[in-house]
């Protein structure tokens, strides 16, 4: 794993003192980026990257960071099953950072917004995420597209650097302004898209709707978002794209580029629809995929070929051969239970890891304490 | 700027005197003077090259130009304040010279990639501008600077368009003709407009001047050049207002006097003597507003398309591509290897275009004090 | 001279004709003002106004206007008024009128003939025509009858529905676009309103020079009142928009703010605002920015700290010790060079030479270094331009006594010279606290930051044994900052749903508190400067 | 010149009457509780007496100035100050500094109006006609009231285009493009226009050939004559002169001299001057500001140089002060 | 004042020797081919004879200047003037403006190092010191020879400061923070030097009771002789004035005369003065300097107004020229 900014001193973890500026005095402890062993407080985990996966990471970081009492009824339930999922798998009375902390050995501290450590969750993309978790600037990177695309590197080089976690997936919709769904067009086939994306098509007309140009969004090049697209809609990460008028850096510009405009068309990540941004079916070879969780073959079904795992990387160095350190094992232990798939990943719309997939994953963590 | 300093001779009589007058400083300072000197200058020269090199070490000459200086304060303070004033002076262009070098180095690798053989000679970085495709992800992968640079001009063009006139008569109105009162409070006016951050501009663009404009001109999608030239335009326009105000104002009083008493209306005093004889002044004026224009980053980046395109028709202002600052803005997240090195290409474009533009309207001013002096 | 007619001393009383063009410029105001709220929204272009379709009602305000105008005109020509006119109406205007009549003569033609190539010819008609009118008649027609007429014209095309509220003109371009009627309707009315209210002012005037004066004066004014009208749209828009979100959960009463210790006691502040005093956080009633602001002071003071120093002292050299050559040019063209690089180019420079030299990743210093060099040629050029402006007498007064040149400049230059540079400081700060560009690349860190997290400098420093033996991993890691903030808002509001319940609302509270903290350093800047002005004359 | 005839015969009684108050003054106000005028700078004290400052003379009046009070905000410039300008002859005004001398002549073809705190009471009328009332156009008084500044004023163009400023403004000429187009230009009358008043200003030998060379390139002396120049293109039939030469050298100040000389056989020429030797030798009549912007004396200039009535007067001349 | 002897018997025979020359004057340049100084003001154009500048004094020359040429540039300011100033006394320098009064003033405490054009040649003593040479400690030179400017020129501090000025900088006295705080501070006896200094310069009782307001809020009399106070600070020998009292009103001007002829007693006094009134009125010498930078007449006061041997200076203090 990365470690920030400095080099120093021994990192160690466990006490969890630290009054009401827990920040900077785990700043200035140095970094330690193992974060294990039993003195001195454990630095603050950072994380960055892919605005797809930010609405997890962050979400689950600003979890973390307010540590919530067990009576707090909003945030960590009053203890029962039918306020906090999958509270069959937890059952306890601590805080909750206390208690995922706790479980890989740090201390804990009781104290409500007073974690054993502090999380922090940046925004960029998923290249940037890779390029600095490579460069060990950050502890996690995130990303939405696989790190062998992000960074050029082969599978067997991305597996002797980083470890891959997987906390979720996202069925990356495309979407149409109201308008045009309004008037009816809610279903297009893959190869449709295409020939808009790809300025085959220009007029709504042509597609059933109202005559109308199509105003063709897109994100970013370079963006896992963008990428992704491309490589599962569009046959190939460097397929052509002359089609698109707008792109935007950000999901959240998409998203409101899609609802102040008439006629237009985005792919996005699932967290970012809404009344007014629509996701429509698409038919894949004949398939109807939909935008539903109840139909039948839907979006969010991992056959949907836009569908695609959410990363969490960390990095392998000489202190951490598993790639894992205690911190970074507890905090992404989080994400991997009933409760952490529910409020972080099913919560932001996007969707759920299998049962078998989240064991697989739980197996790349550090062993626990 | 005095050009009359210039040629061969002037150069070599310098150094001669450079060099008397610093034989005549080592004669007359006290040797624990010039030891105190030289290592301020040293130790501060070893700090830059140190931090060049980022060296973890560079702390330590710096720690070394601190005991110097401290030392030299308390004992020869003139000279000590001499030089460090003169190392500040010196710093002050070497930062120029390094954001020269730096981003130039940065865009070497595209221009080699981008370099076109005309007549058996390798031009660099030639077909960044002879063709028009950008595609930074789909082979062939081309970088080009066309598009950026005709997003650029049209919105400069509207800016100018927009400041240009709208300034100079603001800057008239305040120096010549507004009473007192009304300008204490038009002038401060102008210069808070100069205060509104760029991004709340582009707030405000995108939010809500953006979907309206493409409703109006029934576009698809938002982004124009229009508007994002109008939004710019306003920005630049307290540089021009201050500026051409200045320069108006600078028409010495006795010249409007002079016209006046001759039985003149004060509009024809403005049209007929003060406006031309600040003439260079109100050029320089339009031109730095030009130039706020071209460096102008956050409204265009949060209003344009973001995709980097000729418009079609070259004049349709109606749609706006993307300009060579909101390129830099838009990808810097996402670039790597040698589409962020292009991006460092739009860099230097702006920096050179600016720079000329600043050098430019310095030689105009220079030319209208020496006009207003009887010179020319 | 030249045998021009004896002209009276003092001129006869012409109330009742200055009347009448005192009426039509009244209109044509009125027209221009109304025009705007057609232009804004605030009224409707489809509605009706007491009964009548607005369309109709600006067309009706037109012809009244072109009416009076052109009546004027023919009526100071006939005689009937007595005004001064000059032979033609000059150059400039009968350009305008050829332009504006070029246009409207294409317009018609297009409109009729369709998209044939007769529009030319019937444009250059027009304009042809205009032009001789104004050109060859005298200057009470010349600039009376194009200007009126336009106003006719259009008027009438309102008038008979030509254009209505649903009208649209596809401009047939490859991109789309089109002219349409909620769009055009205001800016035609707008530009006639100015041309005939110009010419009206003219007629004020009694034409010849005063008239032109009369005309210009009124251009001049409209153009200064529609700057200042833009400011306080802005600043009253983004306030109106941004004052709920910036008030959400404020509250005024004893002990309900936050504490702070005076003197060892702590006192609770009588007012709460949580969008201020708040970051983001889970547990939060209200969501704020408080980080943000922290993180923008924090780049303030550091570029304040760098770049004072050095500008001030280059530029007491420069002022002071260099004689003007070649490194003075050199200096002020780099400076003046540099002050109008782009900021995005300060990006891309930290981008590359600072953020490599701070432990390889985006760092509050490098921001505060990037946005120093931002600030740099702005101190540099104000220092210089106050210490320029002390007197030499002072210098003088002080050599005459004996007293070396440092000890000169330390005890009365730079004294003397304080106010300008503090001035120019604090708006060049106004100026850089509101930079988004630069520290884009230099410094952003996370977007919801919790308070907590905010930046803690001062408690960051740590001194260790190994190079480079001063710490502050506070100063090397990335923050956030109001700017940026608001950028990645517009740009990636991600992760509000949870955590704020009003994101359009938090969106604009940002941009008003960075609109006020920029403004604040704006009016504290001129404020400064009126003060020292004042105590400069001794008043 | 005009003939002018003195009124007072018993001046020297007058002089000798205030000479007691005059002998307390110097050294500061004096005591006395007369109403006399307070002067801050230490000018002797004594009473104005109306009669120093009639001066009754043949010919027309081009001047009337009647309780002419000037404020400059709170600062009373000129005080109550009554006079009557014969035409065709030059009147000097002299006088300490800031009593008050460019203040008056400004009243005269209304330039105050651009000083925003200058406020101005009284009458001043021309040739019967009273300038300060509603209503009167300034663009025809400044035609008929010409002045000339202290330092040359020349406008950064052309020598021609100097001299042709003027009525070009007024539209009297026009070489304008339009007109050149039209051609309606007036190019020749023009030309003859510059010539006259070129000549007339004594420059034109000197500057014939190069007409069409920026002004700003000729001599302080050459400038001045210049703006002379111009100011007889719009044909005035008042010059008012506010220390012509005092930014100039001896040989150029001689050549202003004998012009202003020659200028007075057809214009009225009001000329402020610092210079007593100047004012005695080219003025018909002399009038005397002092401190508190008051007039003092007003006479023939032989007279007033020679034998002064007013005591103050006298030590002003003599160099006592000021 | 002190007792002056005059050199020349035979100076009337001078005068009329060079009428002739003389009479071509004015009108321009003569056509001679003698080797006279051209001048371009229009002075007359004659011989400068070494006698008209001898003067012999009782007592001891404060300054001794030999053949002393300035240069700004290729501007020749000052040609070989050569004169001897007595101390204890009041030496007048009058002539024309930009004759080379004021760059003759400056010679004398080396202010004209400050001009960068400037190049100075020749000898000039103090004391029979040469302050021309290597090493000269232009500080200490300064100390002793102090200087007030034409126009009242006192920093932007209060009066005590402004007072206090030099002395703190030359650490005669330290007021400041740290000698504050180390109890060393010499506050009493700056406030005694203040008050001494005003006294001397006749402003202590206007000002006793403000010392700490702004000194540029004091009147323009009052600020110049707070400069004269503050160059009396340092203790000079000798004050150098230029055209201290062109600025002022007649009140404030009578009060700086005074001053004058006071420090006299104490002081070697050089002053430049355009007003030729005042130079009669306080000097005890005066020179003359005319254009070219030449000295053309020294002498004993009275003389040189009233009987001055060359016919120049005799145009130029009756006003035929300047
Ligand atoms: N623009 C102005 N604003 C305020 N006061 C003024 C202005 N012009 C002149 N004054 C004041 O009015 C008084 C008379 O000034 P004026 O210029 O008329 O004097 P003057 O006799 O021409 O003096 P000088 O010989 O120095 O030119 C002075 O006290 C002066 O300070
Ligand atoms: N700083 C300077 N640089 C160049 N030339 C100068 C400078 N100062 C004075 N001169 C020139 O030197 C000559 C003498 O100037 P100086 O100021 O000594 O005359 P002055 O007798 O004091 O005149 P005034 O009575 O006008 O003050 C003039 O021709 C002047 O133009
Ligand atoms: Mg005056
Ligand atoms: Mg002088
Ligand atoms: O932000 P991205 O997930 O599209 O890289």
């Amino acid at each position: 794993s990365g470690g920030n900014s400095s080099s120093g001193d021994d990192g160690s973890g466990g006490d969890g003192s630290s009054g009401d500026d827990g920040s900077s005095g785990d700043g200035s402890s140095g970094d330690g980026s193992s974060g294990d062993g039993g003195d001195g407080s454990p630095a603050l985990l950072t994380a960055e990257g892919s605005s797809t996966v930010y609405p997890i990471s962050n979400t689950g970081s600003s979890y973390w960071n307010a540590n919530a009492p067990p009576s707090d009824g909003e945030y960590w339930g009053e203890n029962d099953e039918t306020s906090v999922p999958g509270w069959d798998e937890i059952d306890t009375d601590m805080h909750l950072a206390d208690y995922f902390a706790s479980q890989f050995g740090f201390e804990t501290t009781g104290q409500r917004s007073d974690p054993p450590y502090n999380t922090t969750v940046s925004l960029s993309h998923s290249g940037t995420g890779c390029e600095a978790v490579r460069d060990e600037l950050v502890d996690i990177g995130n990303s939405s597209g696989p790190i062998t695309a992000e960074l050029g590197l082969s599978e067997s080089e991305a597996e002797e650097m980083f470890v891959d976690h997987v906390v979720g997936r996202d069925g990356q919709p495309v979407v149409v302004s109201s308008d045009i769904y309004d008037a009816g067009v809610t279903e297009l086939t893959g190869e449709q898209v295409r020939q808009i994306y790809q300025d085959e098509v220009t007029n709504w007309s042509e597609l059933g709707g109202p005559d109308q140009e199509i105003y063709v969004i897109g994100r970013a090049e370079g963006s896992g978002t963008d990428t992704s697209f491309r490589l599962n809609m569009l046959g190939g990460a460097d397929a052509s794209m002359s089609g698109v008028d707008t792109r935007f850096g950000q999901n959240q510009q998409v998203a409101e580029a899609v609802a102040n405009n008439d006629g237009a068309i985005a792919y996005m990540a699932l967290a970012f629809t809404s009344d007014q941004v629509q996701p429509i079916a698409i038919d894949f070879d004949g398939t109807v995929y939909r935008p539903d969780r109840d139909a039948e073959n839907t979006i969010f079904d991992s056959e949907y070929p836009l569908n695609r795992d959410l990363h969490m990387y960390t990095r392998i160095t000489e202190e951490t051969s598993s790639g894992t350190d205690r911190r970074e094992g507890a905090f992404l232990n989080m994400f991997l239970g009933t409760f952490g798939q529910t409020v972080f990943v099913e919560d932001n719309n996007y969707i759920p890891l299998p049962t078998a997939d989240i064991e697989a994953e739980r197996e790349k963590l550090p062993d626990p304490a | 700027m005095d050009p009359s300093i210039d040629t061969g001779a002037g150069v070599a009589g310098a150094v001669t005197r450079w060099r008397r007058t610093a034989r005549d400083h080592l004669e007359t300072t006290p040797p624990a003077a010039t030891i105190t000197i030289a290592s301020i200058v040293v130790s501060l020269a070893a700090t830059l090259v140190g931090f060049l090199v980022t060296s973890p070490y560079t702390v330590v000459p710096f720690l070394g130009f601190l005991l110097a200086s401290g030392y030299g304060w308390v004992r020869f303070q003139g000279l000590t304040a001499r030089t460090v004033t003169f190392l500040m002076t010196v710093s002050t262009v070497l930062i120029l010279c390094f954001i020269t070098v730096f981003i130039f180095l940065e865009s070497i690798p595209v221009l080699r990639y981008e370099s076109v053989t005309v007549l058996g000679v390798s031009v660099p970085g030639l077909r960044l501008f002879t063709q028009t495709r950008w595609d930074a992800v789909a082979a062939p992968i081309r970088y080009s600077m066309v598009p950026m640079i005709h997003g650029t001009v049209m919105v400069t063009a509207i800016a100018t368009l927009v400041s240009a006139p709208l300034g100079i008569a603001a800057a008239l109105f305040l120096s010549e003709i507004a009473p007192a009162v009304v300008r204490e409070v038009v002038k401060p006016g102008v210069e808070i407009l100069a205060g509104i951050p760029s991004i709340v501009y582009g707030f405000i663009g995108f939010t809500i001047l953006s979907p309206w404009a493409s409703t109006q001109f029934r576009t698809t999608g938002q982004g124009s050049y229009l508007f994002v030239g109008i939004v710019v335009g306003l920005m630049a326009l307290p540089t021009v207002v201050s500026v051409a105000e200045d320069a108006l104002s600078s028409v010495p009083e006795s010249m409007k006097s002079g016209s006046l008493a001759m039985g003149t209306t004060d509009w024809q005093t403005m049209t007929s003597i003060t406006i031309p004889a600040a003439f260079s002044g109100v050029s320089a004026a339009v031109l730095l507003g030009v130039g706020r224009a071209i460096g102008e980053t956050m409204a265009a980046t949060v209003m344009l398309r973001g995709v980097p395109r000729l418009t079609e028709p070259l004049y349709n202002v109606f749609y706006g591509q993307e300009t060579l600052t909101s390129l830099i803005a838009n990808n810097y997240g996402n670039a790597n290897g040698l589409q962020m090195d292009a991006l460092f290409v739009a860099g230097v474009i702006l920096f050179i275009t600016v720079l000329c533009i600043s050098v430019g309207s310095q030689y105009v001013e220079w030319r209208m004090q020496k006009k207003l002096g009887g010179e020319i | 001279m030249a045998g021009a007619a004896e002209t009276a001393l003092v001129r006869e009383d012409t109330t009742g004709t200055e009347a009448v063009a005192g009426v039509a410029i009244a209109l044509a105001v009125l027209l221009f003002a109304f025009d705007v709220g057609v232009l804004f929204d605030v009224v409707s272009i489809d509605g009706t106004i007491a009964g009548i379709p607005t369309v109709a009602l600006l067309g009706g305000l037109l012809v009244l206007l072109g009416g009076a105008v052109v009546s004027f005109g023919v009526g100071s020509f006939l005689g009937y008024v007595e005004t001064e006119p000059s032979p033609d109406a000059g150059l400039v205007a009968a350009a305008v009128f050829t332009l504006v009549w070029f246009g409207l003569g294409g317009a018609a033609a297009q409109a009729v003939a369709g998209g044939s190539l007769l529009w030319l010819p019937a444009a250059a008609a027009t304009g042809g025509l205009a032009f001789a009118v104004a050109v060859l008649t005298r200057e009470d027609l010349g600039s009376t009858l194009p200007a009126g007429a336009v106003a006719i014209v259009v008027g009438v095309v309102y008038l008979t529905g030509t254009i209505g509220p649903a009208w649209a003109w596809n401009l047939g371009f490859e991109q789309q676009a089109s002219i349409t009627a909620p769009f055009l309707v205001p800016v035609a009315t707008a530009g006639c309103a100015l041309l005939a209210g110009w010419a009206a002012a003219k007629a004020y005037g009694g034409f010849g020079a005063r008239g032109r004066r009369m005309g210009a004066y009124l251009l001049v004014y409209t153009n200064a009142g529609a700057i200042i009208s833009v400011l306080f749209v802005l600043i009253a828009f983004t306030a109106f928009r941004g004052i709920p979100g910036l008030l959400n959960g404020a509250a005024v009463g004893p002990g309900v703010g936050p504490s702070v210790s005076v003197l060892g006691v702590g006192v609770a502040l009588p007012v709460s605002v949580p969008f201020v005093t708040n970051g983001v956080g889970l547990l939060n009633d209200f969501q704020g920015v408080f980080p943000a602001i922290v993180g923008t002071i924090w780049l303030v003071v550091g570029a304040v700290a760098f770049a004072v120093p050095l500008g001030v002292g280059a530029a007491v050299f420069l002022t002071e010790y260099a004689e003007r050559g070649r490194l003075t040019q050199a200096v002020e063209v780099a400076t003046n060079g540099l002050w109008s690089t782009p900021s995005i180019v300060f990006g891309l420079f930290g981008f590359t030479f600072l953020v490599p030299r701070f432990a390889g990743n985006k760092s509050l210093l490098s921001g505060m270094l990037t946005l120093g060099f931002m600030l740099l040629p702005l101190v540099l050029i104000t220092s210089r331009e106050a210490l320029l402006s002390v007197p030499d007498e002072y210098r003088d007064a002080s050599a005459a006594l004996g007293v070396t040149k440092w000890q000169t400049i330390r005890s009365v230059v730079v004294p003397a010279a304080l106010p300008g540079v503090v001035t120019g400081v604090i708006l060049g700060v106004g100026r850089i606290a509101g930079e988004t560009a630069p520290i884009l690349l230099t410094m952003t860190g996370g977007t919801f930051v919790s308070r907590d997290r905010a930046a803690d400098v001062i408690g960051g420093f740590a001194f260790t044994a190994q190079p480079p033996f001063v710490t502050n991993p506070e100063l090397l890691q990335a923050t956030t900052a109001l700017p940026f903030q608001l950028y990645a808002l517009i740009t990636a509001g991600v992760g509000l749903g949870d955590n704020v319940s009003n994101p359009t609302e938090f969106q604009w509270a940002t941009a008003f508190v960075l609109l006020l903290v920029v403004l604040s350093f704006y009016a504290i800047g001129i404020g400064t400067r009126y003060y020292f002005r004042r105590q400069l004359r001794h008043e | 010149m005009s003939d002018i005839t003195q009124t007072t015969e018993a001046d020297s009684a007058d002089t000798t009457e205030t000479a007691d108050a005059a002998s307390t003054g110097v050294d500061g106000p004096s005591a006395t509780g007369r109403s006399s005028t307070e002067t801050t700078a230490g000018e002797t004290d004594e009473h104005v007496r109306e009669e120093w400052r009639e001066y009754a003379f043949e010919g027309d009046a081009k001047f009337a100035v009647e309780d002419l009070d000037v404020y400059y905000g709170d600062d009373h410039a000129l005080n109550g100050v009554s006079i009557e300008i014969p035409e065709r002859s030059v009147t000097a005004l002299i006088g300490p500094s800031g009593c008050g001398k460019s203040t008056f002549l400004r009243c005269l073809n209304r330039m105050n109006d651009r000083i925003k705190s200058a406020r101005v009471d009284g009458s001043v009328r021309i040739d019967g006609e009273e300038i300060y009332q509603d209503g009167v156009n300034l663009v025809e008084l400044r035609k008929r009231v010409g002045m000339v500044f202290q330092s040359p004023n020349p406008f950064p163009k052309s020598i021609r285009e100097n001299i042709a400023y003027g009525p070009e403004k007024h539209g009297d000429i026009d070489t304008g493009l339009l007109a050149r187009l039209l051609n309606r230009s007036d190019a020749d009358e023009r030309d003859r226009l510059v010539e006259r008043c070129l000549r007339d200003a004594a420059l034109w030998e000197e500057v014939s050939d190069r007409l069409d060379d920026n002004a700003l390139g000729l001599s302080g002396g050459q400038q001045q004559r210049l703006c002379i120049a111009r100011c007889l293109s719009v044909d005035p039939e008042v010059i008012l002169m506010d220390e012509p030469a005092s930014a100039l050298d001896p040989i150029a100040t001689a050549k202003i001299e004998d012009l202003i000389d020659d200028l007075a056989e057809e214009y009225t020429v009001v000329i402020v001057t610092h210079n007593m030797q100047q004012a005695a030798r080219i003025s018909d009549q002399t009038a005397v500001f002092l401190t508190g912007g008051e007039l003092v004396e007003y006479g023939e200039t032989d007279q007033v140089f020679e034998n002064p009535h007013s005591e103050r007067v006298e030590d002003y001349i003599t160099g006592k002060f000021g």
